[in-house]
């Protein structure tokens, strides 16, 4: 398989065209929530990304209810925030999180690390997209916005 | 004029080490140029030989260096019609705007003698620009608006991204006092009717400001003959060096402006208290400046003058229209510009339906085709355009007609490789 | 740590291609450096292997490009005990101080957010620096003053031209915003007492900007740990090429500052009405960059690292107590700066009686020994020292006992030539 | 002779010394007089020409009576201010500027030019130093200043 094609997996081309997610959500009454922008200067590409909590108790790790989101990109960057949106729902704030920092650490490997798919899921899809330091920026924007809204969903 | 035959360009291609290596094809010279040996030489030949201080020193290697760094001036100088008292140096074409547009504001804030009343802007006072230039013409006029109390305006593009002159007529009025605008645009390859441009701006009394950054590298341009007041233009999209540029101005204007940067070499007498400066060009180049860099560009000029302005700008033609002709020929592009038999430069921008301009650049990238890929530093642009990114293919004089088929040819499979067409 | 021999010497020497030709003696060092072949080699293979414009394209010569650059970032920006997050580059120092000086001027002008709040200037606030500065960290303080309202003060020199640190605790109060000084001065080769400055700019709210032109290339310097806020220096004295050099400052501070220069490269979000900024670096970096000179600069600093900057310090101070040791021998001859035995760099200033610097540069020169001669960028120093202009021998690590010598027996028959001695 | 000795000659080098005309002269009353100031950035140095006429019918070409001078500088300065005070008493004023501009021609000749003895008389020690670009504004400079300051002589 040529890099192109280890980049543009079956995966993430199919994300691209039939996106979870999309389309920003009404958080459901009583359920917190947090939203974020971002955008990518380099070709003005630019996403909003809304995370929804359910109610926890007070002290409990909150779980996410769902995450949608509403922005324009290339290939990677849509695919990237559909994948998100189909893993984020039932996980805790803390599993998110994790699997954010797992989703950077491997994007940022230039290829030199191998996915753990069971953590990561179908976003070990991206493994390819890390040897392509120009395109890492895509596959991050929706996963950073995200991180911003959870944090802000408070 | 001829255009370059093919084997002539290959011929030439043998002169620019890095196009004997990948990519194949190199079609983003509308972002920077490769450079052939002859400029590398000069520029090794000046650290070998020649390297010392410049105006400073009077030891016979200082003499030496500064013979060179003013022969360089008089030489790219004289390749866009001008003097060397009319050409100051700078870090790139961007420099050069900003060097205006803070020099306006230094006489703005009671800077200057006398003379720098003429560039003193205020409340009530309009500078004029247009909606397709690169952030480099825009952003520096807005910023200076914004520390004069001045008003931003500009001339606003169609559809197609063509500037409206109808509505620069409308624009340019007797508030205006500075009407820059792009020579050639880096994204549709359109040659602005300058003459209609200067000639409002002379008619209201306000200066021009030509960016020549897409035009001095790939046409025979006479600035004084065009009638504009001032100039700019980056020497790494010329075969030349990157970190050097240049403003061109009138040299009554230049004489009159107060100083940009300040410190070493442009002054005359200094105390703690104040400080009186040497005429143009030396008053805008302060400090120790990029000597070797200034030599390897006029290299760079004498390499093109051998070939001849004329003959690049009449093989980039052919190469225009040959990329028009090719994209208006495939299904799902949008050509951005002028359409195929127009004038264009040989460059040309595209929006690929259904595939994002980061997919195009990374399936051709791959194809061994470099391109570029985003807004070019055009956003309004694009805005009006209705688009946030675009893939543009730009050729220069060692760029074959093979090159623009490859191109072409790789464009045509990309729907395909993201199955937006069967 | 010991000094290089002069066998040592003799071989790194082999690197400069340009010392192996005339002039025999090259002592202008402190004017700008000569380049070891490392260096040229490595902007040659930039343009040969990775040329393209940075932080804009997508294909992969670009991301090499980028690669590339932001590296040779990293490699300057520690070599001077900072983050890559901490280094703006520049043309040259020159420039460098200027962008802090038009920075805070933008602020001023109400240009930044509320961050920018900090760098507002206006009546009644005061800006420092000394009489012994370069005019590059004097002209841009008095422009900015002149632009913004501000006051700017000295700390004076006494009449061997050394800091009156006892002065300086009078003028650092607390209207003072702004105290700029250089690490080593151009003239007297003393370092100046960077603590002690420092504590009295702390003690005053005032940021803190240390010129080291003149410190970086020959001393081991470690920024964060001078407790500056900002610095500058240039490549080209420093063995890199000409065109490039560096503003260092804290992060915080940066990205806090308003933009100067604007255009490409440097934005987020643009509108024909306005323009939003990256953080530091890049919000400083307008415009396509100086790639090859960066990637060469950081070849430069490898070449210092390798060397070891102590022992590089520990050599020129071996030459510097040579220097003054043998002009204090010599009649008719004035030292400038610290006696002999007294800390200084590998630098020296005279005046000789009865000769103008101008004729006894001739004499040198003609003797094959290349010194620098005038003011030095150096006006109100030497008025304080009651001179128009002195002769200065400036060593580097290129330079050996043998040099410092030659220098001296040439020097001693000048006075002899114009028939001021017997 | 070396390039060296050509350029300081012995008769410079005697101007240099003793210097003919330094110290500015007042005019005599009714003489009309101009006065320039002229400074070299490079080394600091400067120097005041003042050029004095002695009264001519309308119409007729003014004759030198006297160029004093006052000023700092190297030995090229001062010589060449000094040989100008010598020569210029006496010249008509079409004279001294014809000699200012064959001057400046010898001097930018870079060395390629024989100098006319008869026409620059001792000026013509300086044929050596228009091997040596940057002391050309050094000799220059009373030259320029006289240029001047005659200009001013109305
Ligand atoms: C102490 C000092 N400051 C500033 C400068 C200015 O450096 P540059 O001319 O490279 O901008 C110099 C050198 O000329 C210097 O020696
Ligand atoms: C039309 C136009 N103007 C200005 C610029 C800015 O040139 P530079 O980045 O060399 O300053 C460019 C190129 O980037 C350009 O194409």
């Amino acid at each position: 398989m040529s890099a192109l094609d280890a980049m543009y997996q079956e995966v993430i081309l199919d994300h691209a065209k039939r996106r979870s997610g999309e389309g920003l959500a009404a958080p459901a009454p009583g359920h917190g929530s947090g939203e974020s922008h971002q955008y990518n200067p380099t070709c003005g590409d630019e996403i909003t990304v809304r995370v929804e909590l359910a109610p926890a108790p007070e002290g409990a790790d909150p779980v996410v209810e769902r995450l949608s989101w509403e922005g324009e990109g290339c290939s990677i960057s849509m695919a990237a925030a559909s994948v998100l949106a189909e893993a984020a729902p039932g996980m805790t704030r803390t599993e998110l999180v994790e699997l954010i920092g797992a989703f950077r650490d491997l994007l940022r490997s230039r290829g030199t690390v191998a996915p753990d798919e069971e953590v990561l899921g179908d976003a070990a899809a991206f493994a390819g997209v890390s040897r392509f330091v120009a395109r890492v920026k895509c596959a991050m924007l929706g996963w950073v916005a995200a991180e911003e809204a959870l944090d802000r969903a408070g | 004029m001829l255009p370059l035959t093919d084997p002539e360009v290959r011929a030439l291609r043998e002169d620019f080490p890095l196009l004997t290596g990948t990519p194949a094809v190199y079609l983003d010279s509308g972002a920077t140029s490769q450079k052939p040996l002859a400029v590398l030489d000069a520029e090794r030949d000046f650290y070998v030989h020649r390297n010392a201080a410049v105006h400073r020193g009077a030891h016979a290697l200082a003499v030496e260096a500064t013979d060179a760094y003013e022969e360089a001036r008089r030489i790219v100088a004289g390749f866009v019609g001008g003097t060397e008292r009319e050409l100051v140096w700078t870090s790139n074409a961007t420099e050069a705007i900003n060097l205006l547009a803070y020099s306006f504001s230094n006489a703005s804030a009671g800077r200057g003698d006398q003379e720098a009343e003429r560039f003193r802007l205020g409340p009530g006072d309009e500078i004029v620009t247009t909606e397709l230039e690169h952030h480099a013409n825009l952003i520096p006029w807005q910023e200076l608006a914004a520390r004069t109390g001045a008003t931003l305006r500009w001339i606003p593009v169609d559809d197609d991204g063509a500037l409206d002159l109808g509505a620069a007529a409308e624009v340019i009025g007797e508030r205006t006092r500075v009407v820059a605008f792009s020579h050639v645009s880096n994204v549709t390859g359109a040659i602005t009717d300058v003459e209609t441009l200067v000639g409002l701006a002379r008619a209201a009394g306000a200066l021009s400001v030509l960016d020549a950054c897409q035009s001095v590298p790939h046409l025979p341009v006479d600035l004084p003959a065009l009638g504009v007041d001032f100039a700019v233009f980056s020497g790494h999209k010329m075969l030349g060096p990157t970190g050097i540029g240049a403003l061109w101005g009138r040299a009554e204007l230049l004489d009159a402006m107060p100083p940009f940067l300040t410190g070493g070499s442009m002054i005359t007498k200094v105390t703690m208290e104040s400080a009186r400066y040497l005429p143009a060009p030396t008053r805008f180049e302060a400090g120790t400046q990029r000597v070797a860099q200034a030599v390897a560009l006029a290299e760079a000029v004498r390499y093109l003058q051998a070939i001849g302005m004329e003959r690049v700008a009449a093989h980039e033609h052919e190469l225009g229209q040959r990329l028009a002709a090719g994209l208006a020929e495939l299904e799902g592009i949008r050509l951005i510009g002028p359409a195929p038999g127009a004038e264009r430069m040989g460059l040309a921008a595209v929006d690929v339906a259904g595939v994002h301009a980061h997919d195009v650049g990374q399936v051709l990238d791959a194809a061994g085709v470099a391109v570029r890929v985003g807004h070019h530093c055009a956003q309004p642009l694009h805005r009006a355009l209705g688009l946030t990114a675009t893939t543009r293919a730009s050729a220069y004089l060692y760029n074959t007609t093979e090159d623009v088929d490859r191109f072409l040819a790789e464009l045509a499979g990309v729907r395909t490789y993201f199955r937006v067409a069967g």
